[in-house]
């Protein structure tokens, strides 16, 4: 590997955003899968950081589940995305940052549609009066969320506590970092570092003191695909897409995977305990799994948020031997309490893979 | 447990460990099998062809990418009639591979 | 003389050893077949004359090269009449003038006495004179032999077999064996007669191992010849009767459309019966499957050895590891139906292009156009493309994968309803009459129906300018000689000229379906050594009544070719 | 009187434009930024489809081009015209008047770390075509290392419109075979792929060499574009294709993977190009006036255009080329 050719490309790859004052949007299932995230989000760059990020409460989807899902058309996901810039502009934002990949994804395209064809445009500015009585607006910046975590990444290790380094070998710890598909895949040049060798992740990873891990099937899909969950006979081509991945990652043997999408994490883990209760093997050390956070969860880590306020007991795959790695104290017993001291209640416990 | 899915194969051809045996002691006795370009025309002439998936270019490409089990079973529709010899613009013999596959 | 009687013990235990080892492998029915044909009365008939024909007086070699008969027949014929002279004269001019049995008396030597009969040293004209004429024959013989193995094109032989040590020491030691006797009774040194006795005894007991095993075994094989037999494993039986006949005369080398290639004439039937008779499993089959099938070995051959069956059932000795599965032909009936109602009418005449002819469109268009013009009754059977006769996977020795499509095509053979089938394909042609059971349907050739709707006087053709020259196909000519038809067809449209090589011994265009492993490059020289041929009185255009002569000769002929429903299409 | 001709580019095409133009009588001027005549040719090693030296064709060449009156290291840095014909004024400060000028910039190789996904520059053992040539001429190149598996990638920058390329470059298959073969020389126990979506023997004697290829070699065709490259634990190239012929997808493990770089138009005359009035193409490469029998003519009187800056062309092409507008330059000059 050649680091100098993937600088130049990242150099090449580097997007104008601004970094306060953005209208934020919430993803559909983040807030499900992981709770801890998007508020770790908001209290970083919010109160470590002292940005301005405005949060309407009126905002909805963006539509992409449906629209990827061929339910509805391209006109109407185009007017539930009018719609939310057009809060924006009511709220008084020109900067526009979403917290989901499929969102950020539908965004661009719909911008970049926008912009070859006007008349479309013209039509949805319509069907948004039509239907919803507001005026049409573009935000003159979007970004997606780890765009801003990205940038943001060299204020955010000036206050970390744990670097990604782990404490008894004191060698950095090895990441592997996985990028939703629709951040650059389809647009190259709206996602820093391009397609092929994206920066958002892999720069916060180096600013953290971790090691990236470049492995052949990087830029394989988690396999979420929105056909192949929702449909449960299909689900074994998502889970082959994981399962490829970590095939192919295992001889690095990695302490940790970083991701910038709802799905991805959500498959990366959950996949591995189904992976190891279908054929009994598991990618981690000693019947652990490798887990997979989000980019805020691991902002949160380093900065020394507890454990189990970032939300990580959501994870299927047990967090306790990465936090030993990081040297990031917990307790087990809190492990699941709620925010009120009430028992969440244990998992049930599975038969191959360890999550304690 | 049974979760209503499994693992689905790869499809990918995965050329590092594909098992060339076959292909391999065919090209020692017949060196001109590596010579195909692919045109079609066995297939198009092939008198099993007119009523089956028979096509020796396919059973060529099987052999090169693992599927030996593939070509063979294709090889039953063969009737050795040797039209596919006749038409091959490389000159390949491919009757005496055709028969060759088969021992 | 001991060496003398060991050798010949030796010998005689070992052929009947081999004949009843031989007879052993027939299978039960082939045996019955066998011990039957002995008394029936026409099969010993032809036994007997061809032992006398073929095993004494050679009358095939001679017919086939008078030099080489000359040669064969003085050795052996004159050995023999020197034998059966000498017992005359043992029995006649006692008391004897033997060198050794001076004091050796008793059932032995009465049969080696007339070995060591000083014969030449007789004083009865008579006998002096048929011995001495023996003897000279026998030496010119060895004379014309020896100059055959130093300059074969004397004797018009270009090719000669070429032997192993064992068989190159056996015919010295023949050789010698005459002018050692000549110099033993000359000089009674007794050395000489020793050298004349370990010499016998030398051939007797190589001979089961080379060539000259030929001798003995020749007339068992013509009496299982005659028996109707036909060779089921490649080195058993029947088989193994007519691998001890070979006698690697290599008249077959020459024929053998092969040899145009030097390096390809050690592909020929020779050195076929030489590898299976030194059990060279390998070379054996690589030989068989190399083999074009053409069958020209099998009529030069002077002992009538049926190569070409011994190398079908070497290809099937040869496993076939895949379960051929032609299931899929039972949906097609209706399929090829499509092309033909089911007549009543008895003159139907169905027309089966085959394979090859497939490939050949405009011998398809004239079978049309020549019906048509004839007013015939008749239907494509394959107008959409057929199935396979199964000849192919004959020729490979599958001959149970081939019942598939025989059965298939059978079937819609016969109800389509037609009462005479015609092909123009002589492959095709060879598997439907040998192998197809279509009772109550005539199966004819195209050369032999358009011949006979032309002496019908059903189709009218013109006799045009045109100079041709007709090549038999081998599975045409040679296998049902064919030859008679063609040529009057194609007189009847213009002039026929002459082959070097006509009829029987037409040499095979060398695009058989035969052969496996010749190349293009090697099918490509048989090829211009059979057009040379064609070209030999110059025509103006081949004629070929088969579609794979066809499609090979027009690679290499200078000249347009043509089948023989093409041409007789331009003269209607 | 001896006229001036101005020829820019001193390749293959401004070498025997100058060379012929010299035998007419005319006075050729070669303008060449490199240090060397010779251009892309010069530095190949042999040449498809019978492996001829490259350098003996531009050791002939430069023999003919000899009495040519040559300045290296220069480039035009502007041109005027009037009617007494052009005033080109070199990055020498030198000045010039011709009566004609002969574009013969040739081409530039396509940058392959613009298809990123095959990784050159960033994985270790991906090179280009140009790379692979110059192993040959001198033997050395870290990244081949008695290689056992090597790949070779057609039409990179080619039939792609990813790149904004959407032509054929016409050479790179007949080279990339070429190449293949010479590498199995080099390493006769290597197993080499070429990976083509169509292989274009155009000339006399190039099928002759893929049948050459596939039979003496035994160099593995597949056609199917490599559409992905990743490293694996040992630096190894992991590639994806799809076996187009056979419709599934491929991944193999190689050592080396050579990508066959396109032409693309060499754009560091487009200045004085423009000076001179003379468009391109849609794909990028100057437009002539006529593809059958104006291909050395543009749209201006007196500039005339040979080689591969009109299209890509192999040797023989180009030499063709400039032999036809010397005949050209002339009738023009005699009008």
């Amino acid at each position: 590997m050649i680091i100098e050719g993937k600088q130049k490309i990242w150099a090449d790859y580097q997007k104008d955003i601004p970094d306060d004052h953005y209208f934020y949007v919430r993803s559909c299932i983040r807030q499900a899968f992981w709770p801890g995230s998007e508020v770790t989000f908001l209290d970083i760059t919010r109160n470590k950081l002292g940005k301005d990020f405005y949060e309407n409460p009126y905002h909805t989807t963006c539509g992409g589940i449906a629209y990827h899902s061929d339910t509805i058309p391209q006109e109407t996901a185009m007017t539930i995305i009018a719609r939310q810039f057009a809060l924006m502009k009511e709220s008084g934002y020109e900067n526009y940052v979403c917290s989901c990949i499929t969102s950020f994804g539908c965004y661009t395209e719909t911008l970049e549609t926008w912009h070859e064809y006007p008349e479309l445009e013209a039509k949805i500015r319509q069907y948004l009066w039509d239907s919803c009585k507001k005026e049409f607006a573009k935000p003159k910046y979007l970004a997606h969320a780890s765009d801003l975590i990205y940038k943001f990444r060299f204020e955010i290790a000036k206050q970390m506590k744990f670097p990604l380094v782990n404490v008894k070998t004191g060698k950095p710890l090895k990441v592997v970092e996985h990028i939703g598909c629709h951040y650059s895949k389809m647009f190259p040049s709206k996602g820093f570092g391009g397609a092929e060798y994206p920066h958002v992740l892999v720069g916060m990873i180096e600013a953290w003191g971790g090691e990236v891990v470049d492995y052949p099937e990087r830029r394989q899909c988690c396999g979420f695909g929105f056909r192949q969950y929702f449909v449960q006979a299909n689900r074994g081509y998502s889970e082959s897409n994981t399962h490829k991945k970590f095939e192919s990652m295992e001889p690095y043997e990695p302490d940790l995977i970083i991701t910038n999408c709802p799905g991805c994490p959500y498959f990366l883990d959950r996949w591995q305990y189904v992976i190891a209760e279908q054929t009994g093997k598991t990618y981690g050390k000693n019947g652990y799994g490798i887990p997979a956070l989000t980019y805020e969860e691991v902002a949160g880590l380093v900065m020394g948020y507890d454990p189990w306020d970032l939300g990580l007991q959501m994870h299927q795959v047990a967090i306790e031997p990465l936090l030993e790695k990081m040297g990031i104290p917990y307790d087990p017993k809190k492990k699941y309490q709620g925010l009120n001291g009430k028992d969440l209640g244990q998992p049930m416990c599975p038969s191959c893979i360890k999550s304690v | 447990m049974d979760f209503g899915f499994c693992l689905s194969p790869s499809s990918h051809v995965k050329m590092d460990t594909v098992d060339l045996t076959t292909f391999n002691r065919l090209k020692e006795t017949n060196p001109d099998i590596n010579t195909c370009i692919a045109c079609g025309s066995c297939t198009a002439t092939c008198t099993a062809g007119n009523f089956t998936e028979m096509s020796f270019r396919r059973i060529l490409l099987m052999l090169q990418r693992g599927k030996e089990d593939e070509a063979k079973k294709m090889i039953q529709r063969c009737m050795l009639c040797g039209k596919c010899t006749l038409v091959c613009p490389r000159g390949i013999n491919i009757r005496k591979i055709l028969l060759d596959i088969t021992r | 003389m001991l060496p003398f009687v060991l050798g010949m013990a030796f010998v005689l235990t070992y052929c009947v050893v081999g004949l009843l080892r031989v007879i052993a492998q027939l299978p039960k029915d082939d045996r019955k077949q066998f011990w039957r044909s002995l008394v029936t009365p026409k099969t010993a008939w032809a036994n007997i004359r061809d032992l006398f024909g073929d095993c004494l007086f050679h009358v095939k070699i001679w017919k086939r090269n008078p030099v080489l008969g000359y040669m064969h027949s003085a050795i052996a014929f004159g050995w023999f009449m020197i034998i059966v002279i000498g017992h005359i004269m043992l029995f006649t001019l006692k008391p004897l003038q033997n060198v050794e049995v001076q004091g050796f008396e008793g059932m032995f030597t009465n049969f080696y006495y007339p070995i060591f009969y000083k014969f030449f040293a007789t004083e009865t004209p008579v006998f002096a004179f048929l011995m001495d004429f023996f003897l000279l024959m026998i030496i010119s013989g060895i004379l014309i032999a020896v100059v055959k193995k130093i300059y074969s094109k004397i004797v018009g032989v270009k090719r000669v077999t070429k032997f192993g040590l064992a068989d190159n020491m056996i015919r010295f030691a023949l050789w010698t064996i005459f002018p050692l006797r000549l110099l033993a009774e000359k000089t009674n040194i007794m050395g000489f007669w020793w050298a004349y006795s370990i010499d016998l005894c030398i051939f007797m007991c190589m001979l089961p191992f080379t060539r000259y095993m030929h001798i003995p075994t020749e007339a068992l094989f013509i009496l299982l010849r005659h028996a109707g037999l036909n060779a089921r494993e490649p080195r058993k039986g029947y088989a193994l009767a007519q691998i001890y006949s070979c006698p690697s005369c290599g008249l077959c080398i020459d024929a053998c459309p092969m040899s145009v290639n030097d390096k390809n004439s050690g592909n020929t039937s020779a050195y076929f019966m030489k590898k299976l008779r030194n059990a060279d499993d390998a070379e054996a089959k690589r030989i068989a499957e190399t083999c074009l099938m053409c069958g020209k070995c099998v009529m030069v051959c002077p002992v009538s050895i049926e190569s070409c069956d011994i190398k079908f059932s070497q290809r099937a000795a040869v496993p076939y590891n895949i379960n051929s599965d032609h299931s899929y032909l039972d949906v097609i009936s209706t399929e090829t139906q499509r092309s033909g109602e089911i007549l009543s009418n008895n003159n139907k005449v169905l027309y089966f292009a085959g394979c090859m002819t497939q490939l050949t469109p405009k011998i398809m268009r004239s079978m049309k156009q020549i019906m048509e013009s004839a007013g015939e009754n008749y239907d494509f059977m394959d107008k959409d493309g057929g199935i396979c006769c199964g000849r192919p996977m004959l020729l490979s020795g599958k001959t149970a994968e081939a019942q598939a499509m025989i059965a298939k095509n059978t079937e819609l053979i016969k109800k389509s309803g037609a009462k005479k089938l015609v092909l123009s394909c002589p492959i095709c042609y060879k598997v439907f009459k040998d192998e197809y059971h279509l009772e109550g349907i005539e199966i004819q050739h195209h050369t032999q129906y358009i011949d006979e709707l032309i002496k019908k006087g059903k189709l009218k053709v013109n006799k045009g300018e045109v100079n041709y020259v007709y090549h038999d196909p081998c599975e045409l000519g040679r296998a049902f000689g064919v030859y008679d038809e063609p040529r009057e067809v194609i007189e009847n449209v213009g002039n026929l000229k002459k082959a070097k090589s006509e009829k029987e011994l037409s040499i095979c265009c060398g695009g058989s379906l035969g052969s496996f492993n010749l190349t293009q490059q090697e099918r490509d020289e048989i090829t211009e050594n059979s057009v040379n041929d064609l070209m030999f009185n110059n025509p103006e255009q081949i004629v070929t009544a088969c579609p794979l002569c066809l499609k090979t000769f027009v690679r290499k002929s200078p000249v347009a070719v043509k089948d023989i429903a093409e041409v007789v299409v331009e003269n209607i | 009187m001896k006229e001036n001709i101005l020829i820019i580019g001193g390749g293959a095409a401004g070498m025997e434009a100058a060379t012929q133009l010299q035998k007419m009588g005319l006075t050729p001027i070669i303008v060449e930024k490199s240090e060397a005549l010779g251009g892309h040719i010069a530095q190949w090693d042999r040449l498809f489809p019978a492996f001829h030296p490259a350098k003996d064709v531009v050791d002939q060449m430069l023999e003919q081009v000899k009495g040519v009156k040559t300045y290296l290291n220069t480039e035009v840095a502007d041109i005027q015209r009037d009617n007494d014909g052009f005033h080109a004024i070199l990055s020498n400060n030198e000045k010039i008047d011709a009566k004609a000028v002969v574009l013969a910039t040739g081409f530039d190789v396509f940058k392959a770390e613009r298809k990123q996904e095959y990784g050159y520059g960033i994985y270790n053992n991906v090179m280009t075509s140009v790379e692979l040539e110059k192993f040959f001429r001198t033997g050395k190149d870290a990244r081949i290392n008695n290689p056992k598996k090597i790949g070779f990638v057609h039409c990179v920058g080619a039939r792609d419109v990813k790149v904004c390329n959407t032509y054929c470059s016409k050479v790179c298959c007949t080279t990339a075979l070429k190449q293949a073969c010479e590498i199995k020389e080099v390493f006769p126990d290597a197993e080499v792929y070429t990976f083509y979506m169509d292989l274009r023997m155009f000339g006399p004697g190039y099928e002759d060499l893929y049948l050459k290829t596939q039979k003496d070699f035994d160099v593995k065709c597949v056609r199917g574009r490599v559409c992905e490259v990743s490293e694996d634990m040992d630096g190894r190239l992991v590639i994806k294709a799809e076996d187009t012929l056979f419709g599934k997808p491929l991944k193999m493990t190689l050592d080396v993977l050579v990508l066959m770089c396109s032409m693309e138009k060499n754009k560091s005359i487009d200045a004085i190009q423009q000076k001179l009035g003379v468009a391109n193409n849609s794909d990028g490469f100057m437009q002539i006036k006529n593809m059958y029998l104006g291909m050395n003519d543009t749209a201006q009187d007196g500039v005339f255009v040979a080689g591969a800056c009109t299209a890509p062309k192999s040797l023989p092409d180009t030499i063709g080329e400039a032999r036809s507008v010397a005949t050209q330059v002339f009738n023009y000059i005699n009008r």
